[in-house]
């Protein structure tokens, strides 16, 4: 039923409901190939989206990076780790397709021929029989603790992942260093972060980096497998 | 589908005595008919826990006689257990709000809260009235017995009263306003 | 009196679902024993207007699928059959997995479902209860007024319930593999 994805219309629904959108609107398979495809539709998205929501897509954003930079570099050489989350990108979204699939049959059955239980009777004998836990301090912690329980406002709901760093400001300071000295590595610009957080600063570091070039402000240089990816001001 | 055990789900489902007028208008159906059906499913009930009651015009189904004994053991096993946390929690709301809805109850819980509310009732210690907002729900308020119980003539009496009851209504708007998306 | 009559009598008086390990208690009888009758039960209310549903564990009478019409017409409090995306996400998921902690659940949608999860919870349509894996979390299961709204009598008759379910076993494991580190 859904042809088209509508970028502006579309209510945010999580990064696998964006992907998925994406890949079945080409008709394709959910595999390395087509989500080298529909990157940059993706990331197109990701930057219209509300600061909120974006932090939510970074993730798979990076995912998504790394695929398509094998692609147009296949030389570029992926650590086991880096594989490893392409894989569990591509299962992920199979078994969300999966559930995304079930979800249209429970929502077809739902509240159609539908089973009653029975209504409470009306005049059930009421016989006073009170219980010694009731007291009036018990009553007091119990109202105090469910009150402790409830959700606050501050609690945005519907993100999963730490906001870390968005496309914009990684193009905003790629661009800046760039301004600064005409030519500068990629390592040195990314300073080779550590763990989780440096990885993903690394892979949207490249993924803003892709974008300069695409905008034709960038002129990046690899001389062989390795080698410092070299970037200027074009 | 038959006449006869559309009548059997509807009196399930009812739970209540009800008129063969009634029954024959809910049925689109003869008033012969549905005497017909309900000697039927009467029938058909025999020598079942559940069966047919008739009294004066009107009929319900009920369990069998022969398992009062049963039953009444049953009835005697659910006052006697103690009050789980669950609907110690429902009542303290009920206090603390001066008298609340099913929804409200459930939402502030975070869990949907029937059974626990029924609970209660059967036990005395929340009345059952028709929501004055709203003549489709019921509203539950602390029954007089639960305050003597209690040992307080009004609720604002509870220990701390005035600042939990403005907590609990303001921790509502709050989580309304968190999950308001869904 | 058979246990299948005297189960009958029970599950309408009680008016709520009820465990087997419960029935087999107040019925004096083996878990076994009680099972056979269910069985019994099930097989002897078919093409009535009754029907027998079995969850977890627990069984409970409702009106049979047929007369949903007939009978939604006699429902006095107005019935919210909306679902939104997340909702049927999150929903789909507890039903095929025959129910699922949060952290699952936000794996599968790659989304925080905190939020939806309690407003199903209080909806009435899943079970919030303590994950039997890790007493600090919540585990959230099918409903018995989850599997009404759908209809069905047990989870098994979910569309494709049988071969989606053996798949998500092999998935679970994988997705346990990846998901070590988060």
């Amino acid at each position: 039923m859904e042809t088209a994805y509508k970028v502006k219309t579309r209510v945010f629904e999580g990064p696998f409901g964006l992907l998925l959108d994406l890949v079945e609107k080409r008709k394709l398979f959910i595999n390395d190939v087509s989500l080298a495809e529909v990157t940059e539709d993706y990331l197109a998205y990701v930057k219209t989206a509300p600061p909120a929501e974006i932090s939510s897509f970074i993730v798979v954003a990076a995912t998504l990076i790394l695929i398509k930079s094998k692609s147009l570099l296949p030389s570029l050489d992926l650590s086991s780790e880096e594989e490893g989350d392409i894989r569990s990108l591509e299962e992920r979204l199979r078994l969300y397709e999966l559930f995304r699939r079930l979800s249209a049959g429970v929502k077809k059955r739902f509240g159609q021929d539908m089973i009653f239980h029975a209504e409470e009777r009306k005049n059930e004998m009421v016989v006073f029989l009170p219980d010694e836990q009731i007291t009036r301090e018990r009553m007091m912690e119990l109202a105090r603790g469910v009150i402790g329980a409830m959700p606050k406002v501050t609690a945005l709901p519907e993100v999963p992942v730490k906001k870390i760093v968005t496309i914009e400001e990684m193009i905003k300071r790629l661009t800046e260093r760039i301004e600064k000295s005409i030519k500068v590595s990629f390592r040195d610009f990314t300073r080779g972060g550590k763990g989780k957080e440096g990885k993903i600063s690394t892979i949207v570091g490249f993924l803003a980096m892709l974008e300069l070039v695409r905008q034709g402000l960038l002129r990046a240089e690899q001389e062989g497998n390795f080698e410092e990816i070299m970037i200027e001001k074009a | 589908m038959t006449l006869e055990t559309k009548l059997e789900a509807i009196l399930f489902f009812k739970n209540e005595p009800l008129s063969i007028k009634k029954l024959a208008e809910i049925l689109k159906a003869k008033e012969g008919e549905v005497k017909d059906a309900i000697f039927n499913l009467k029938r058909n009930l025999e020598g079942r826990g559940i069966v047919l009651q008739e009294k004066d015009d009107e009929i319900s189904l009920g369990t069998a006689r022969e398992y009062s004994a049963l039953i009444e053991n049953l009835q005697k096993e659910e006052l006697s257990k103690e009050l789980s946390k669950a609907s110690l929690e429902a009542l303290s709301i009920v206090l603390y709000k001066g008298g609340a809805n099913r929804a409200e109850i459930d939402y502030i819980r975070g869990v949907n809260s029937s059974f626990t509310l029924r609970a209660l009732s059967v036990r005395g210690l929340v009345e059952r009235i028709t929501d004055p907002r709203d003549a489709r729900r019921f509203f539950y308020r602390p029954s007089f017995g639960l305050l003597s119980y209690l040992g307080i003539k009004s609720i604002e009496e509870l220990p701390e009263f005035a600042e939990v009851n403005k907590e609990l209504l303001g921790a509502e708007e709050q989580a309304k306003e968190a999950g308001k998306d869904e």
